[in-house]
């Protein structure tokens, strides 16, 4: 038992570097699928302890004790991470075209693993370092620009949180999170840190978290990060990598929530910290979905959709609620199962077309049936369709925000769930409806590793929107009280009830009846889609009508006052400058004249002279 | 739920037909509202049923594959559960089961099939109509939201039942003065949903001639006129519950529905037609103000 | 073999350096395989030395002649001295190697005789225990390497000597200065009684004798206004000369300067000394890595990121705690390594390319396979990637940084430890990701020292903590000035 | 606490002229020549810090004890230091011959190859 930790959370790397090792087709895929199977196993197994107590493992490295802990609400997000990170073995088996890929997606998994189960800031910021070195390492290969950009922020990020861990290394002296979320504690009497230091932490782990999540400002690095690598991997990049930025903000709660609450008290009844949150998570959930519904490129729409959604877990982790927090780890699952079957569905259309523009895909839905069908319970799910686990998520955290009384967070997320169905049915367009482009006639169905791969996504997005309470049911363990009501098949809050189950039987037998309507009528000849608005004759390709580019024109003329704004050219304005700067300093200090040189000694001496008499 | 109870199958079956027939005739009544304003003396009130028995009558009807007729097959599956989820007067059916938010997402659920079964058709038309119909919606999503939220905020429930009962208690909504506001913002939405004159862009009949249902024929356009007669009885039960505090009987709901019915009439026979970003630029201004400070009133 | 057989670590360099012109007479080929087995030698007595001192836990004290400190010098091999002698032998003997592949400049045997003195100049600077020995050490380690700047008589060697000439000239002659204040003030030459007197002596002699001591010294450890000479130096200095630059000649200063620092603790006005110090070293970090972004030569860009590196340690080094001691001696240790494989990897680049401008560097993934694969596993070592070794000791600077009190100076290092980040990963995707080339054939030796160097790192990546405790050790060595006194035997006279 | 003599006046000074020779003067020649005028200055330095006013050179002959001669340790390191001038000064003429042959000047503002 105590060396299942070590395993489950190296396991994956072990395999990366075998995988490495061995660059041959066959093996590495064998080696890389057993090391991504591994974790899976061994959370199955330890599945009956956690509910009860926790599981530990202790080891000191260059001097710190690195403590790994598996409890209930950490085995949750390692299940998540598991799932999305099976899925991705698949994926990658058909499209991965190296070991290096194999190294770093799975050397990601061991990173995202380990953040989950440690329990003391330095194995934190070690596996976290490591993970986003990994997801680095994964762009890098097929874009540079994109890379630095994703490396920068995430490095600024981690930087603030190791400027933030010192902080409170020197004022608590304790490095692993029991002894500072005691200390912290009972700092709230002894007031060792002040009001501004408590601030300063508070928004270094902020933006730590909130680059990891995509949060408003710093989103800029997920569409192109996204949509560089490779794309299976992507699907557990943005469904289970995204969850450790979250992971973290829920962290911060845990760790200095009493304390923050003591320095910044109530705003409107809401803790302030986490209104600012909220407030984030609303502002990414609006700006993130306008601007995936504007994109032209498959991959950038799915990358921009997939920072709204993390949006809907920030804001729901900011309401503050009890019921809030079970909303959020909801959609931590869902929006993993649903976002990483999206990047598969990707993988496959990219895999089979070699396209990523929408205007050059279209009429798919023949040539790749299964494909297409996990891509529409995808859609179903993404959009919130009842019977769905988006859905239910969604519906959690509608009943959190309003019934805590944060109305405007609420209202963004309907404009944001509204434009997540917008998206959607335009993917559902450009790729599989509308006129064939004569090129794609010849695509085939994806390969059978990609198409299990999606299966398996696409499971536990039907099996928890039909019974949303096994979610709910793990989530009041992992908490210790009962925040969400009802059994397996109807969630029960104390302002609202959902019978997931009912409303499923209800929509099939709504569907028999109007199956009945429609085969008591006449018999149907089928004719084929060409055959429509040239009454007859072929269309032919320059007259293959239908309209992919510029899907939604009249939406992105409505916001063109908005989209003048974009903080992506912002950040490319700051480096340009601090690259300029860098250069001008290094020109006027070191201009090779020896002279000058000297003078520079000259000054330090009259520095130190000074210095003396001062 | 494996000991079915008669008595709600029955009621269900009761429901739904006369769902439909009213549905039909609230159509018939739209038609003939619109031709009296206009002077004429318009079709008579059982016109929609006709259309659809004579199309349901048609010997061949042709269809471009399987997603073309699951599309209005799912769309008309989907209103009648949205309308088993409402408290439709005396008559409890499903309510009990979901909540505000539940049969909100159900309403918007016809949408997807009807898209489904446009794109499916590969006519560059219903396609534009299905670009019209995705943005009407997203521009409405905000002003909608808010006004739910409104009546949620200040009944503290999200449970229809619950919101009636406490309706006929306290009086109706609308007497409220921030769901007074929240009523006006619903009105206008409601006017979007059921695709009238001003926001009829979905189906500009002139420009697109019935956009996605372009395509449709046969008994596909009988399915389809089926599940806009549901979705507007639906629609006026869901306005009425929530705004005119339900009622005790169907004849209380029915006066009511038409009393709705007929503000959207006078309505849609005076506005032209906005074009798309107008009415999105639109729905972003005045209905959201209106909406944030109906909201901001009940928090 | 009692302690006193320790003085061959100064002895044999210095015998072997002169009778390298006797070697030559024998025969001119036989000169550079001499210059190996010396510097094998050297290993040796080092290794011997490092677990003599590791085992016992005892420094190794040598008198000069017999005579007992004060009157006689001493050389005072602690836990630091013994561990970094050893480095010091070790990358000389591998420089050794490097310098048959890479000098071809005709008079070898003054190459040799220079190099060997380099590592004599280091070994002397920090095994010494007398402030004037430390003083001749430093001089014979200045001369030798404006010598050896200048070996390649190419014009830009001889300017980026006479630039390090004229800067080292001045500290030296300031450094001078300090002795003589220090000595008028105190009677004594010897480290360890002028720790015991440093309390009892007038507080502004004492502090601007130690100010121009440290700013002597300073000059020597490439601090912040006072590193103008470096880039160049490093630049224009055969390959293997610079990686002897960067390894070790630059801490060897840094070393002395602490070592100093920490004796005169007594000083009433020592801190305001440690935080001018502090505020150099993080000026030098944050100006030598904005230096490095846009260069267009990677063997200048590295030199610029050793010299922020090294001001990293004299952060760390001039925080005044027992932490921030140990992190400076762990991150020395690592950037050692690292810096020794980094200019290794680039000088074989330089030889095979025939330059070490970004454009050879493009594709190198393809035509030089091994020294791309060191090159890479140097740099992100470098940058700080977790697994690797240099994050350990970053992570230990940081720490103490912050508990010392300077946020200020940890949150300025890690913002120039981002932009460190952009040119390295820069460098690694030109590398690997664009351009091509045929594969070119690889010395297998350097192939193999390459091998050892990433070895190395990973292990002490993986598994800190053997390396830890010998960094604990070795602070504990410079910061517990009273440990130090007492072991030394000191006579009862003096003023 | 050493007594202020008016030998540390003239080597602060030597010192002070030779740093502004380095500083100020463009041939590299003449701040080579400043340099060994500033280490000369260090050497003044030193020998006046061991000097006891009314005392002997430090050489014992009959006449002359321990107690009568100067401090003796400040004169030895002012030996090694001349030579170490000298070994400075050496090295530093060899490379400004280099530089002549290279750059064919002398004047350091031209001397900038390596910059930046």
């Amino acid at each position: 038992m105590i060396n299942d930790l070590m395993i489950l959370i190296f396991a994956p790397l072990v395999a990366g570097i075998l995988a490495w090792a061995f660059d041959v087709r066959g093996i590495r895929e064998a080696i890389g699928f057993i090391g991504a199977a591994i974790p899976v196993v061994i959370l199955a197994k330890t599945y009956q302890t956690v509910l009860s107590n926790s599981i530990n493992y202790t080891i000191t490295v260059g001097g710190f004790k690195l403590i790994f802990q598996l409890t209930a609400l950490n085995w949750y997000f390692a299940a998540v991470a598991a799932i999305v990170g099976i899925a991705m073995a698949l994926g990658m088996i058909s499209t991965s075209r190296s070991g290096y890929e194999w190294l770093f997606a799975l050397m990601s998994y061991t990173g995202v693993l380990g953040v989950f189960l440690s329990q003391d800031f330095i194995g934190f910021f070690l596996l976290w370092e490591l993970m986003t070195f990994a997801s680095f390492m994964m762009v890098l290969r097929n874009n540079r620009h994109e890379s630095l950009k994703y490396f920068v922020l995430s490095v600024i990020g981690a930087y603030a949180m190791m400027l933030g861990i010192a902080i409170l290394y020197a004022k608590t002296g304790a490095l692993d999170f029991a002894t500072i979320r005691q200390a912290l504690y009972m700092d709230l009497s002894i007031g060792a840190i002040s009001k501004g230091e408590s601030a300063l932490l508070f928004v270094l782990f902020l933006t730590a978290f909130g680059v990891k999540a995509g949060a408003f400002p710093l989103h800029v690095w997920a569409p192109g990060a996204y949509s560089e690598a490779n794309q299976s991997y992507t699907s557990f990049f943005s469904g289970a990598l995204s969850k450790a930025g979250v992971y973290g903000i829920l962290l911060l709660y845990i760790l200095m929530g009493a304390k923050l609450y003591a320095e910044f008290g109530t705003f409107h009844g809401h803790l302030t910290f986490a209104y600012v949150i909220a407030w984030i998570g609303a502002i990414t959930v609006v700006v993130a979905s306008f601007l995936a519904v504007l994109q032209e490129d498959i991959r950038k729409l799915f990358a921009y959709s997939s920072v709204g959604q993390v949006g809907y877990i920030l804001l729901a982790f900011g309401v503050g609620t009890s019921l809030g927090f079970a909303g959020g780890l909801f959609h931590v699952l869902s929006h993993a199962v649903f976002k990483g079957l999206f990047w598969l569905v990707t993988a496959a259309i990219i895999l089979q077309t070699g396209k990523t523009k929408f205007k050059d895909m279209g009429g798919l839905a023949e040539k790749m049936p299964f494909t297409f069908a996990m891509g529409l319970i995808a859609v179903l799910s993404l959009s919130g369709i009842p019977p769905m686990a988006g859905f239910a998520s969604k519906w959690l955290i509608y009943e959190a925000a309003i019934q805590a009384h944060m109305p405007l967070v609420a209202g963004a997320i309907f404009l944001g769930s509204g434009l997540a169905f917008a998206y959607v049915v335009r993917f559902l367009y450009a790729v599989w409806f509308g006129q064939r482009p004569s090129d794609l006639d010849n695509v085939k169905e994806a390969p059978l590793p990609l198409l299990i791969g999606m299966a398996i996504l696409a499971i536990p997005n039907i099996l928890f929107g039909v019974a949303p309470g096994l979610v709910t049911e793990y989530i009041n363990k992992a908490f210790g009280s009962e925040i969400v009501g009802g059994d397996y098949f109807k969630l029960v809050t104390p302002t609202g009830t959902y019978n997931a189950l009912l409303v499923t039987i209800v929509l099939v037998l709504g569907l028999a009846i109007a199956g009945l309507v429609f085969l008591y009528g006449a018999t149907t000849r089928k004719i084929p889609v060409t055959n429509t608005y040239q009454s007859g004759n072929p269309v032919i390709e320059d007259y293959n009508l239908s309209i992919r580019r510029n899907f939604y024109k009249p939406l992105a003329e409505a916001l063109d006052f908005w989209l003048k704004y974009s903080w992506d050219r912002f950040y490319e304005r700051i480096a340009g400058i601090a690259e300029d700067f860098a250069d001008t300093l290094r020109q006027s200090f070191y201009n090779g004249n020896v002279q000058s040189y000297s003078w520079y000694l000259a000054i330090v001496l009259l520095i130190l002279a000074l210095w003396g008499v001062l | 739920m494996i000991g079915i109870d008669w008595k709600i199958v029955l009621e269900v079956i009761g429901m739904l037909i006369y769902a439909t027939f009213m549905g039909f005739i609230f159509m018939g009544i739209e038609r003939k509202a619109m031709a009296r304003i206009q002077r004429r003396v318009g079709p008579p009130l059982y016109q929609p049923i006709l259309d659809t028995l004579k199309l349901l009558g048609k010997k061949e009807s042709v269809s471009h594959g399987l997603i073309y007729d699951f599309g209005p097959v799912f769309a008309l599956g989907a209103t009648i559960t949205a309308l088993l989820f409402i408290p439709i007067a005396n008559f409890q059916l499903f309510s009990s089961n979901a909540d505000l938010i539940v049969v909100a997402y159900l309403l918007e659920v016809p949408m997807l099939g009807i898209m489904l079964g446009a794109m499916s058709s590969g006519n560059p038309y219903s396609a534009v109509g299905v670009q019209r119909g995705l943005l009407t919606m997203v521009a409405m999503q905000l002003p909608y939201g808010l006004a739910l939220i409104a009546i949620v905020q200040h009944w503290g429930s999200f449970k229809l039942s619950e919101i009636v009962a406490l309706q006929s208690v306290h009086g109706w909504s609308i007497t409220v003065p921030a769901l007074l506001l929240a009523f006006i913002v619903f009105d206008i939405v409601f006017q979007a949903m059921l695709g009238l004159e001003p926001f009829d862009i979905i189906t500009a009949p002139a420009e697109i001639s019935m956009g996605p249902m372009l395509e449709y024929g046969g008994k596909h356009a009988a399915l389809l006129f089926t599940q806009h007669a549901v979705q507007l009885f639906a629609e006026t039960a869901f306005f009425a519950v929530l705004f005119l505090g339900g009622a005790s009987n169907l004849i209380e709901l029915l006066i009511k529905q038409i009393a709705v019915l007929f503000i959207a009439i006078f309505v849609a026979s005076i506005y032209p037609r906005f074009t798309i970003d107008q009415a999105a630029k639109f729905f972003w201004k005045w209905p959201t103000i209106i909406g944030i400070i109906a909201v901001l009133l009940t928090v | 073999m009692n302690g006193q057989y320790a003085a061959l670590i100064i002895a044999l360099p210095l015998v072997s350096a002169f009778f390298v012109p006797v070697i030559k007479a024998i025969s001119k080929k036989a000169v550079m395989p001499f210059l190996l087995l010396v510097t094998l030698a050297q290993v040796g007595i080092a290794g011997w030395v490092f677990n003599e001192v590791y085992t016992s836990d005892k420094p190794i004290i040598v008198m000069a002649g017999g005579w007992r400190p004060p009157v006689g010098i001493n050389l005072y091999i602690g836990h630091f001295a013994a561990l970094f002698v050893l480095i010091i032998a070790v990358i000389s003997f591998f420089m050794a190697y490097f310098s048959i592949k890479a000098v071809k400049v005709e008079p070898l045997d003054k190459y040799a005789m220079l190099f060997l003195l380099l590592m004599l100049g280091a070994t002397g600077m920090i095994a010494t225990g007398d402030i004037f020995n430390l003083f001749v050490f430093m001089e014979i380690t200045a001369i030798t390497a404006y010598a050896l700047t200048a070996y390649n008589k190419t014009g830009e060697a001889a300017e980026a000597s006479m630039k390090y000439m004229i800067l080292g000239g001045i500290g030296s002659s300031f450094f001078l200065i300090g002795i003589a204040l220090i000595y008028g003030a105190t009677g004594t030459l010897n480290m360890a009684q002028i720790a015991q007197l440093a309390g009892n002596i007038n507080p502004t002699v004492a502090q601007v004798g130690l100010a121009l001591l440290i700013f002597g010294l300073a000059v020597e450890a490439e601090l912040f206004p006072l590193n103008a000479w470096a880039p160049d130096a490093y630049q224009a200095a055969p390959h293997p000369i610079t990686v002897m630059f960067s390894a070790f000649v630059v801490k060897a200063g840094l070393y002395a300067a602490a070592r100093l620092l920490y004796l005169m603790q007594a000083v009433s006005t020592w801190h305001s000394v440690l935080r001018l110090l502090v505020i150099m070293a993080v000026l030098t970090v944050v100006v030598a890595e904005f230096s490095a972004l846009r260069q267009r030569d990677v063997k200048r860009m590295i030199a610029y990121s050793s010299i922020s590196q090294v001001g990293m340690i004299a952060f760390a080094l001039a925080l005044g705690s027992q932490a921030g001691v140990d992190a400076g001696v762990f991150h020395m240790v690592n950037h050692a390594i690292v810096k020794a494989l980094l200019f290794l990897g680039v000088g074989y680049v330089g030889i095979k390319l025939g330059g070490t401008t970004l454009e050879d560097f493009e594709g190198l993934g393809r035509r030089m396979p091994l020294t791309a694969f060191a090159i890479t596993v140097g740099s992100l070592s470098a940058v700080g990637i977790p697994l690797f070794n240099i994050f350990w000791s970053k992570v230990r600077i940081m720490l103490a940084g912050v508990s010392a009190g300077y946020t200020w100076g940890v949150a300025l290092i890690l913002g120039a430890s981002v932009v460190e980040a952009v040119y390295y990963l820069r460098l690694i995707h030109r590398i690997w990701f664009a351009g091509g080339g045929e594969r070119l054939s690889e010395s297998f030796a350097l192939g193999a020292i390459m091998l050892f160097l990433v070895a190395l790192i990973l292990v002490i990546g993986f598994y800190p903590n053997y390396a830890w405790s010998l960094a604990q050790k070795a602070g504990a060595d410079i910061f517990d000035v009273t440990r130090y006194v007492s072991n030394v035997p000191l006579m009862g006279v003096g003023a | 606490m050493i007594h202020i003599s008016v030998y540390y006046f003239g080597a602060i000074s030597l010192i002070l002229i030779g740093l502004y020779a380095v500083l100020v003067k463009k041939n590299l020649l003449k701040m080579l020549i400043g340099l060994s005028i500033m280490e000369t200055g260090v050497n003044l330095l030193l020998i006046s810090v061991g000097y006891i006013s009314g005392r002997s050179a430090p050489i014992l002959s009959e006449g002359v004890g321990p107690n009568q001669a100067v401090d003796p340790i400040p004169q030895a390191l002012v030996l090694t230091a001349i030579v170490i001038g000298v070994a400075t000064t050496a090295m530093a003429l060899s490379v400004a011959i280099i530089l002549y042959e290279k750059y064919g000047t002398l004047n350091v503002e031209e001397i900038r190859r390596l910059r930046g």
